[in-house]
């Protein structure tokens, strides 16, 4: 058993704001760790750029902040390469959404075993408080004083599109939650996204949270994850914000399909070495 | 047995003149020669023309001839367009319908006129390139049973029905009957010389990488690289043991694959050319601030921008070197021919894990696409750096003389963290002037042990011709082998000129100083506008230098002996 | 009148620093002073140290100072660190609580404690800064009103209660009890001199892109450069007409935007900075290829990869020149004041429109950031080169003597295409070697004729000092600042030395050759590791090159003098 | 009025291959302008790179060939600058999901006002048949002889998801449907989306399509394209393979949300000068 304290790091200090939603959410995981004994040796923390890209230099594992956008190729590349580490990727909406928007699908199609956490404060937090891919309409930030004028792209809603084997959302007003969220998330097998509503209470004043907050419910007990259509509808609801496990399916992990291709290529072709390969050439 | 000979096939895309091309090639390599294979494609992506040449020789084989001895084409403008290229006593083979054929009186050679196109209309258009190789291997006066196997396997290795082979022997005796081998082109067969493989620049790149035992790949697929992506997702599964291709939605995700199995331990390579090349630079950089060994291969073409995908070129010196914001550097490995195609993998691969950077070599399409006889490796004998994974400290990046520090690997050293943020020994953000200095000299006294290496070594510079002269010729990457020829034949023509081909174009090997100082005039040849070597050249030993610049298609000897000529 | 005097402002990030230095900042230049405001970030990006230093002048300055006359530091190890800058005879004003202020009887020169603290106890934490301020302008001896006025005008613009003001006159009552105006240190006013405005190096870029008429603007935050896309968004929407500001999802997609912006016709720019524009490398290409007028902006950070976000450096020099894979060639320009990032972008602009082509502007974390007096520009005096657009011909990329073609914008023209393949003088795919060679010349010959007008104008080069002495001093962008501060210090200590400071880097004015051919010795300075202007001089000019090379902070001219001491 | 032919160009020679899906779509795609009248001097076809991105040397219109996945931010500059272009975005399904995937719902959620035609043929054609981000799992390329181990994107349950205002799918086997979804394209204000399955036949013999032809249904008339939920629903159905409009709403333009910008700035704060501006920095 490891408790959340060793996952700490005693290196750097942390630099957060204070009222910061990450350091929330940094708690929420090492008491995730720690409940689901996490092996902090075989632990990798990859991130991008922001605030939230930060989280690895605060905890007590093996860190990789990566690029503005970039951290699931590099964390795809390590899964691929060693399925004994953990992966915990650490997002900014912006570099989730915006810069690394690309990436998303093709990492969520490839079902690789990782668990994404996005930490959505609606706004660049790092660079000052710009709008994000999920500040809301109408909403005031450093670029548009006069209202943002593009509709926000909806993390889960996408999710779901993208056939995510796990879509999550908790809030940083509910840690008890976000901790069992995110302990189920690690339990995944597969790509386990976590949308996780932040604050930055430097950047941004009036937070979408507030503004919703009476919106926020608990996605029912009876409600069926498997069925993809249930999960549509909790997240086309209108009048509610609802915070849980939408939806979670089992499916072949992609170290699971490369694994099949290894085998069915020497079932297929036959095994064979390098010096038989080159002969083939003479 | 011939000292030299060189062929040109010249169709339509649906002439199966590239089958043509491959089958002849390993089948006078099995002959006993060394062979050039050059494709050549049309400015159209499909249906445009289609060429290839070959040239055999007893000798290494440095062009594929700016002028042929044999020329096969089958429509009339081919003719037309390519008999400017036959030599005055070469052999022009022709089908013997006019129609196919232009008036071609004003050749003063032979003219072999053969029913191919008849042969065709009996056995089905599809047998079309099947008969033309059986008629142009009878011309060759070659030996027919290599042929005949070289077809065989060719046609198992495709899947395609063995009745071709009847075909084959058909148009054989057709031949027999019809046509008779040309004057003085009985190709022999010759014993004794090394055991060779046939490979292309690409294939040979990937076979440098898996005897480095690199089983890790990523790439997005790209005109003229992708062949080694294709090669690499056949053969990798085969092998034994654990193995991992990825093919992401777009470059700048393969080298963030790459990277991260690199940060595992894992040898990981990828390979791209142009504008891949370009997306991937930021995370290029990334690689060289956080000391990721890996390999990159670059396989030029026409630029900048999308610029021509099918044509070769050699202008992405300056941003392989340069293009990455801030103090970054890494290696930079330029394969003159197939064979260094595969032995500088293997180097770059050992670079790459010595010195914890990436290592990219540069070459191009027509280095990449061509084939040659590559004598075969013992690739038991190579040496291969192993990548060496400290498990006792967590200093990755700990200040040394060498600029050198432990290598880290996730999951099998104690925890250490990577950032592309300027970091202290631990890999830990620390933005303070001093340590931005500390830390950015530290990066550069890495090169400084390999310069110093290298320059011991003398190694990294091949050079040819009178070292006397006070000529000099400096040439990189595929245009080198237009400049041995040239050199050679200067020399027999008694204008005997040096000349100096780098493989490490950075850094630059100092010994590269003394050849440039002891000439008069140094010409530097490469297939760009700007002189990007010149460039180098110039900033790096205050030379003055004369330029043979030009892009579009590669340089022949002969343009190289002008402008010799012209400057001299 | 002084004629020269710098104050530093040291506490952490609560204390307001930034504003005391604003606010200062603009009271002083209207007393009549030349003012430069250097903000200093810690390294860490939220809590740490904040600093910011003054200096005034009745002359240009050219730095903000090495040593400072007045010391303002609100906490003990504040003052403890930056007590080693306050000249011997300097004013230290700290607080009057022994707690703020550790043991400073090592001062051998005046020190002023002010009940800061005690009187922010009674008004509350946030009037902390507005009575820091009024001690410090009465300890300045300052023209209050002027000061007063300043204050107001800030709170305003920033929407602050009034009653800030209320406490301002408070704590000018309790220093007027408790301090007294520093001795020598009375700040007067000076009449008749220019009208001038406060701009930092981003703010001056920003008014150059305006008075050009450049009213299409598209940029991703990246520091240090956000401040340019922020406050283009805040005016671009008053102006009368239309306007466009797109903030999109990455780099990428902001230079793709502008890129279509362009193709209608309209001007239009970005800004950005290290990793970001690595990013913007492939569009940037298509630009250069598609020969479309547009305007980047590149605030250098430190390098390389994400670097040091808030550290100043000049390591982007190669990347700018030579970051686009193929023979791609574009403008660079780097200018070394806030007042030049006014004019130059305007010349950026200008060349742009004449040249169609891409124009980098290579300023600085140093020089975006920092506030200087720049002499308000009479805007309807400066010449803008407005976009000519053809309407009778499809030839977009028409062969011409001097390579520049007709122009065509999308809605306004025949109809024609762009792309990033090698193209026709049509803009049609062709990728025949003659038409690539063709080509490729064409846009060789734009920076031809460029070369050319810039060499008969003798412009884009600032020379300095001693035009006879032996020893040259080459300096780029923000850096020329301590260089020229230098060179004038070493002439009045007898060493008289020539510096040139060119303004345009790509391509180099030739007559800069001349000069580097004058000196015996050349000292390049720069603040990158490998020397990258001294790299470009060398292989353009042939000339051997000293340097001074540093990274993680600006230079101060002690550095320069010594360096040329040490090599002399 | 226009003749379809008035919208081919006589200056490229057409080099797709025999039976390639691009022939069809061309075809509509002129057909559809001459229908709706479409001005051709105020026409640009913008592109990204791939047999599908050729499309623009071959319509007699403005044509932007932009590099492999960035058609969209180009043509958004494009129809920002000049707002009485009509801007027609051609991509294959790689341009599109692929290495552009990153920008698509940045351009929906603009609803930026164009059409963005995806030539979906299920693979890279252009550089000889690789995988692409839409080939079937199990199916071989030249990358994949084993088989394709991802799961395909879904570009309509995407574009639903990225709450595109007119999502509609084609097939190059039903020209005439194909003509008419890419008349209403045309017509509709915002961001419209038109997916066209289309064929290879060069480095796909066994395509998606005669596996899945079977399945093709157009969408029943009585289907609400105003609803999404319904839209999903059509999506989801495991049976049939939907052509026709899936969904179609109104809602402001990027244009229109830019003009309102442009108004409420000079209302909050005053119209200015740059002269004005400059004054303030004295
Ligand atoms: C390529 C690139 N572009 C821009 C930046 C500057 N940048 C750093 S963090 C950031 C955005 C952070 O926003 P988000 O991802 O939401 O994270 P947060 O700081 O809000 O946690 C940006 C734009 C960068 N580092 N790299
Ligand atoms: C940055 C970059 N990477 C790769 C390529 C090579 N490339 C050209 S087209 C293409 C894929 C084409 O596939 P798709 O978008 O589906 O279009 P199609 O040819 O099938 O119509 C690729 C990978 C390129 N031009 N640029
Ligand atoms: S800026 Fe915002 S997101 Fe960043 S640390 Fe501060 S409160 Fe948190
Ligand atoms: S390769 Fe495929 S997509 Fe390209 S033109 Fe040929 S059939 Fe069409
Ligand atoms: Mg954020
Ligand atoms: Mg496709």
């Amino acid at each position: 058993m490891h408790l959340p304290s060793e996952y700490r790091s005693q290196m750097s200090s942390v630099i957060y704001c204070k009222r910061c939603g990450n350091h929330v959410i940094m708690g929420a995981m090492q008491k995730a760790f720690a409940q689901q004994d996490i092996d902090p040796e075989s632990l990798v923390i990859v991130a991008g750029i922001g605030c939230a890209g930060r989280v690895p230099f605060y905890i007590n594992a093996y860190g990789v902040h990566t690029l503005h956008g970039r951290p699931l190729p590099v964390a795809i590349g390590i899964k691929t390469a060693n399925r004994n580490l953990k992966v915990v990727v650490v997002a900014g909406d912006g570099d989730a959404y915006g810069i690394g928007g690309g990436h998303v699908p093709h990492a969520t199609r490839k079902n690789i075993d990782l668990v994404f956490v996005v930490v959505d404060n609606s706004v660049y937090g790092m660079t000052g408080g710009q709008t994000s891919p999920t500040t809301r309409q109408g909403h005031q930030t450093s670029t548009t004083i006069y209202g943002t004028i593009l509709e926000p792209v909806s993390p889960v809603f996408r999710s779901l599109a993208d056939k995510v084997s796990f879509v999550a959302r908790g809030t940083v007003e509910h840690s008890a939650q976000l901790i069992d969220l995110l302990q189920q998330a690690l339990a995944h097998p597969g790509f386990a996204m976590v949308h996780v509503l932040s604050r930055c209470p430097t950047h941004d004043k009036l937070h979408y949270f507030d503004e919703n907050a009476a919106r926020v419910r608990d996605i029912p007990p009876d409600h069926d994850r498997t069925s993809l259509p249930a999960a549509l509808n909790l997240c086309l609801d209108p009048d509610h914000l609802y915070t849980g496990v939408f939806h979670q399916v089992l499916k072949p992990t992609y170290n699971d399909r490369a694994d099949m291709i290894l085998a069915k290529a020497k079932a297929q072709k036959g095994i064979t070495t390098v010096e038989d390969l080159v002969e083939q050439y003479v | 047995m011939l000292n030299d000979l060189s062929i040109k096939i010249a169709g339509k895309g649906g002439d199966g003149v590239i089958f043509l091309g491959d089958v002849l090639a390993v089948a006078l390599k099995r002959c006993g020669y060394q062979v050039m294979l050059v494709k050549k494609y049309g400015a159209a992506v499909r249906g445009g023309d289609a060429a290839c040449q070959l040239r055999i020789s007893r000798r290494p084989v440095e062009h594929e001839g700016t002028s042929v001895d044999v020329l096969m084409a089958f429509q009339a403008e081919t003719v037309k367009e390519n008999l400017r290229r036959l030599k005055n006593d070469g052999w022009l083979v022709v089908d013997d319908q006019p129609e196919s054929c232009p008036d071609v009186s004003g050749h003063p050679g032979p003219v072999c006129r053969l029913p191919i196109n008849r042969l065709t209309d009996r056995f089905g258009a599809k047998a079309n390139n099947i008969i033309s190789l059986a008629f142009l291997a009878y011309v060759l006066g070659m030996d027919l049973s290599v042929i005949r196997d070289a077809v065989e396997q060719n046609l198992t290795k495709r899947g395609i029905p063995m009745s071709n082979l009847d075909v084959f022997d058909a148009a054989l005796r057709e031949a027999a009957a019809d046509a008779s081998p040309a004057q003085g082109l009985v190709i022999g067969r010759a014993d004794g010389l090394d055991e060779s493989v046939l490979w292309s620049g690409n294939e040979a790149v990937v076979f440098g990488a898996l005897v480095s035992k690199c089983r890790m790949v990523a790439g997005y697929p790209i005109t003229p690289a992708t062949s080694t992506l294709e090669l690499f997702s056949h053969i990798l599964p085969r092998l034994e043991g654990f193995s991992a291709l990825v093919q992401p939605e777009d470059e700048m995700a393969a080298i963030g694959v790459v990277i991260g199995m690199s940060l595992t331990g894992a040898k990981a390579m990828t390979a791209t050319s142009g504008p891949g090349f370009q997306l991937m630079g930021e995370l290029l950089g990334y690689a060289c601030v956080t000391e990721t060994p890996l390999v990159l291969l670059n396989v030029q073409r026409g630029g900048p921008s999308t610029g021509l995908p099918t044509a070769t070129e050699q202008s992405d010196l300056f941003y392989t070197i340069h293009g990455r914001t801030g103090d970054s550097r890494l290696i930079v490995l330029a394969p003159t021919t197939v064979t260094e195609c595969f032995y500088l993998t293997v180097e770059a691969f050992n670079l790459a894990e010595r010195f914890q950077t990436p290592v990219i070599i540069l070459s191009d399409q027509y280095l990449g696409i061509r084939k040659e006889s590559v004598s075969k490796p013992d690739t038991s004998s190579i040496e291969v750096t192993d990548r060496v994974v400290d498990t006792a400290t967590n200093q990755r990046f700990q200040l040394t003389d060498s600029g050198i520090s432990p290598y880290l690997a996730l999951g099998h050293s104690p925890r250490f963290i990577v950032t592309g943020l300027c970091h202290n020994e631990e890999g830990r953000p620390d933005a303070t002037p001093e340590n931005h200095q500390r830390m950015s000299m530290k990066l550069e006294r890495k090169f400084q042990t390999l310069t110093t290496e290298i320059d011991h070594r003398q190694s990294f510079v091949e050079y040819r011709g009178d070292p006397a002269a006070d000529f000099g010729i400096v040439s990189w990457g595929s245009s080198a082998g237009a400049v041995r020829e040239a050199v050679d034949r200067l020399s027999d023509l008694g204008r005997p000129v040096a000349a100096a081909f780098p493989k490490m174009l950075s850094p630059l090997p100092p010994h590269l100083g003394d050849f440039l100082k002891s000439k008069k005039r140094i010409l530097v040849v490469e297939l760009n506008q700007q002189g990007q070597l010149a460039s180098c050249l110039r900033d790096q030993y205050l030379c003055p230098t004369l330029g043979l610049n030009r892009v579009g298609e590669s340089f022949t000897p002969e343009e190289v002996m002008d402008r010799v000529k012209e400057v001299d």
